[in-house]
């Protein structure tokens, strides 16, 4: 387990990368030297009534710099308040948070939507072996350049402007990909379907899950999730998203 | 300058202590907080019992606060013991087990299990509004209130913190029913019963509908509470509600309290505790109160 | 789009109104406001004579809210009805006076004084926290209750709007006493008392000690206590406590309000009744929300 | 009564001017053009925990430019607020709010204390009569050369740095200073002091209090003092500092 920093962010640098999504390096002390891909940060508000951390994936790093990236969409009033942030402006932060995709040499799959796509790209970036990024968008796309850099890139679009017609699976059926290993992050119903697929191709599945959360670090149990087996730690069926996960093997959480 | 307070001859360190359910055990918020500096930890509520907690989503933000309805997730005291206990030994800080149950026998059950190993207090949650029995029951009527505590009371090596909620028409009526139970320690307040609805999706936005309020939101109520309780009765009172800084912890002791507990504030900020500490230090320093004693109930 | 709602035979052209003592008369908010925009408007609190209300400081800003303890200060009914009722008649609006007393007589007499004015509906205070006799005296007790609305049914020629405390360990209980008792309306909720204390000057914030608590931070616990209300009585029910915009008014509506005051927020932002008013608007525009009653609670 | 405009207003220029003591200039659409010396505005905070605004004495206006100033002191959470924003950052404002002082020919005292002195300046500017300003400062001082351009000009410092040591009345006394009509703002004590003087020196004297203000235009009651007479609007002996002061007649009230 790495360490975990609570510190005072600097912003490098914010942008707005598509419609309502926003891409931001945070300059660190610590936090950014010892990230695992899949890994997350807290994000604080600084508006005083707003009392909980935003949990915001790590998109990517630069160690040398001790930088990250976090890209996010406008949720709600705390993403839109951080979206109001220029460079030199600061941000609480507390991480990297959580356990981060297990890395291997195997054939890799690694499936995106929509906002869950941002922590494909430290793992792309991390992993060393034949990777094969989908990633699923509503209609506009963004990290697009970056994953191509990184992998076989393919696209699929709701509306069907870019790539696949479709969601992430029509993608994926529709260019016969294959793979040993898959990383999933997205909403719940694209994650269910990556399970199904799975299961029926026998592939080890990492899917990252999310919930609503307090502390952040696995103090608070409100970020669990059901869980096949009695969690050593919790002593019962549920698994905190926050410090056991984000990531989980697709067969040992109910979500 | 003396910040060592005193509750049922138990003495701590410092006054600032953790509220229940929002440090875990400590052991996650170690890593933040040198828990040695803390007056002292109090434990996540634990039953004789593993409890699986309720659905989520379990906790919704709100103004200046949050809702929730964790539901008393906890491993259930044999775990506890075993893995908890000897962490929290490690520490020159109190250990106060937060108790919860369904019924008065699944307290006792806690209470007799904990009798001899190294807990400095127990604190009786009777006010959680997250589960259908137990808690708030209990905690909203004085008769029962004085009966629980009367038996918990049987079973206790250690001084017992009866815990009290604020969802009362008058807290000295649960307050002086606790005391006449024999309780050593009052604490208040736990969390107002509140809830929040998603309008787009038109539904709940906690599982279990109702959630407990916390946070700065809560704070006016609880200081009240604290010092209606303090003209009512003789016991010590911890304090807590909405602190996040040294002056809030201060307000509470003002009030009449002779403790406090930081709780949601964690969340906010995971070296609140230490913050707060700190914080009382430079209000002493600055107005030249030597002893804490002396700000204790000191605007009446 | 539908906007209007019925409350005991009343139409309103839309849900929002504004909440006693946060608006005066109107007339001093009427610069920013046009009142014939509004629901109803709410006035401040009138007694049978004119009462003078408590010392300063009268408030304090707390996270998310304030506490407040103006102690019913008014001119009395003859002032009332001489000078704010013809005020008043000049929007197409709807007029709800708020009544305020010591006594049961005192709210009696000015039920009386008001039958045959050009007021639509009388709304009877008995849950404010901040004056010694009368208010919140007579809204913790469910007997009491009961017995001062019969009494104020007697004399009273428009519907009657019970304004329930908040400060009460159920709710529900005073809700059907007020029904039980003849209401046709309920309110809630009035504030929930609250203190805050200046630590530097180590004293009370506020002269009167204790205040009411209002404004956002208390939302979640009026949303909560307007959903279980409206589980528990038949009555249509006006619900209020921390909205500042469309979004929270909606959340009271789906609860169960028929109605929503603004309050604290009209403090915050003069138009916020406005405001709430346009936002209900596009909310209903963007969900197809052809009639606003397939909202009010709709979320069960 | 001049009518009174909720708007959002721009920050033009933002400085500290003494220790802790800010000024700064704001544009208004339309509340600057119409100010009476010794009105205010109400300032909201951006931050959402704080529900109240903030009254703040009118300091300087530039109607040409619909632009006035304010100078006020960080006292607690809200002006530390308004002190961290910077020219181009918005603030949203009401006013011109209450009574202001009346205008007369006659000799003029004008004494301002501490952070009362602001509203004493477009009050010096206004008067086309013979003024003679007294400030009285703890001990850093402000705001003294604009005051200098519009009257004679004596100060009092606690500390006797600069001036007569020790407060308004010392000076007033030192410099045996006349006139026929007084205009005082300040802390409590100092407003006593002044009644007291102009009741033994037969002035008549106008002074302008305060109180924790919600609505600020005479709607909640929150504000009031208590006035000799029964107040023909509250029908009480209360007067709402708001909107019937913050200027009274030192008789009337009692503070
Ligand atoms: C492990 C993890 C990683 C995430 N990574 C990203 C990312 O890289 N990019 C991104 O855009 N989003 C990410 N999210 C979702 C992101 O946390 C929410 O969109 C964000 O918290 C919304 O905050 P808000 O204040 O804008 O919305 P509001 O609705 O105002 O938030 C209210 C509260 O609900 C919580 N909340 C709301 N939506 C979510 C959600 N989907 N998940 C968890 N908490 C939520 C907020 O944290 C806050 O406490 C991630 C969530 C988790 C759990
Ligand atoms: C008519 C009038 C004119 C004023 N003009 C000036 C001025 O020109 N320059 C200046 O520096 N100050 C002025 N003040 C005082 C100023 O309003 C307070 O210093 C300020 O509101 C403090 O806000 P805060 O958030 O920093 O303090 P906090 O203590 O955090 O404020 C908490 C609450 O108390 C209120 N409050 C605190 N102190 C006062 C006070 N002295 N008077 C009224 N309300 C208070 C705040 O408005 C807020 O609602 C004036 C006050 C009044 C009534
Ligand atoms: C997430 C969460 C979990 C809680 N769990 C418990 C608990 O197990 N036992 C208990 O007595 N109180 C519990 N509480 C109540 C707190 O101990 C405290 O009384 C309350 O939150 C008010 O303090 P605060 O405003 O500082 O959070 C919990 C509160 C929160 C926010
Ligand atoms: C300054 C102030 C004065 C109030 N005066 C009255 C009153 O005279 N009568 C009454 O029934 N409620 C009174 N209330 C309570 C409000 O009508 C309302 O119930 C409460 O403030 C909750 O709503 P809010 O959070 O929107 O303010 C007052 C509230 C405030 C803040
Ligand atoms: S957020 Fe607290 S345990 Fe996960
Ligand atoms: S602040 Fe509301 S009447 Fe003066």
């Amino acid at each position: 387990m790495s360490d975990k920093f609570h510190e005072e962010s600097i912003i490098i640098k914010q942008e707005q990368i598509a419609n309502g999504i926003y891409s931001m390096w945070l300059k660190t002390e610590q936090i950014a030297s010892d990230v695992r891909p899949g890994q997350f940060i807290s994000i604080y508000c600084n508006e005083g009534s707003r009392m909980l951390p935003r949990p915001i994936s790590i998109c990517e790093t630069d160690k040398e710099n001790n930088a990250l990236r976090v890209v996010y969409r406008v949720a709600g009033k705390g993403t839109e308040e951080f979206s109001k942030y220029k460079s030199g402006n600061t941000l609480r932060i507390m991480g990297p948070l959580g356990n981060g995709f297990p890395i291997s040499k195997k054939k890799a799959l690694l499936i995106g939507g929509g906002i869950g796509i941002p922590p494909m790209l430290e793992l792309a970036k991390e992993l060393d072996c034949e990777k094969q990024i989908v990633a699923g968008y509503k209609d506009e796309i963004f990290l697009q350049e970056e994953l191509k850099l990184n992998g076989k890139f393919y696209v699929a679009t709701e509306d069907g402007s870019v790539g696949t017609r479709g969601n992430v699976m029509d993608a994926i059926k529709a260019n016969g990909i294959k793979a040993e290993v898959i990383y999933a992050c997205g909403p719940t119903p694209m994650l269910r379907a990556v399970k199904a697929f799975a299961i029926e191709n026998e592939i080890e599945a990492w899917v990252s899950l999310e919930e609503k959360m307090a502390c952040g670090i696995g103090a608070c149990l409100a970020c669990v999730c059901k869980s096949k087996d009695k969690d050593e730690h919790t002593n019962v069926k549920n698994k905190r998203i926050c410090k056991d996960g984000p990531v989980f093997l697709a067969g040992e959480v109910e979500f | 300058m003396n910040m060592k307070v005193c509750l049922a001859g138990i003495e701590l360190n410092n006054p600032v202590m953790t509220a229940s359910g929002t440090f875990g055990s400590g052991e996650e918020y170690s890593e933040f907080v040198d828990l040695s500096k803390l007056g002292a930890v109090v434990t996540k509520g634990v039953a004789n019992i593993p409890w699986s907690g309720n659905e989520t989503p379990r906790i919704a933000e709100t103004c200046g606060g949050m809702i929730n309805a964790i539901g008393l997730q906890n491993p259930g005291i044999d775990v506890f013991i075993k893995r908890d206990l000897p962490f929290l030994k490690k520490y020159d800080t109190k250990i106060i087990v937060n108790v919860c149950g369904k019924t008065t026998q699944d307290y006792c059950e806690v209470v007799e299990r904990l009798a001899n190993e190294p807990v400095d207090m127990l604190e009786i949650n009777i006010s959680c509004p997250n589960v259908k029995e137990g808690g708030i029951a209990f905690g909203q009527n004085p008769c029962s209130v004085e009966a629980i505590t009367k038996e918990v009371k049987k079973y206790a090596k250690q001084p017992i913190i009866m815990k009290l909620s604020p969802n009362v028409t008058d807290i000295t009526e649960t307050a002086k029913a606790a005391e006449a139970g024999g309780a050593d320690v009052l604490s208040l307040i736990n969390t107002l019963t509140g809830m929040k609805i998603d309008i787009h999706r038109r539904s709940f936005a906690l599982a279990n509908k109702t959630g407990g309020l916390s946070g700065p939101a809560v704070k006016p109520v609880a200081v009240r509470m604290v010092y209606q309780v303090a003209q009512a009765v003789k016991l010590p009172i911890i304090g807590m509600g909405g602190i996040v800084s040294a002056e809030d912890a201060i307000e509470f002791i003002l009030a009449g309290a002779s403790a406090v507990s930081v709780g949601t504030a964690n969340f906010t900020n995971p070296t609140a505790t230490l913050d707060v500490i700190e914080g009382i230090k430079a209000y002493m320093n600055r107005y030249q109160v030597a002893n804490i004693q002396e700000l204790i109930g000191a605007v009446k």
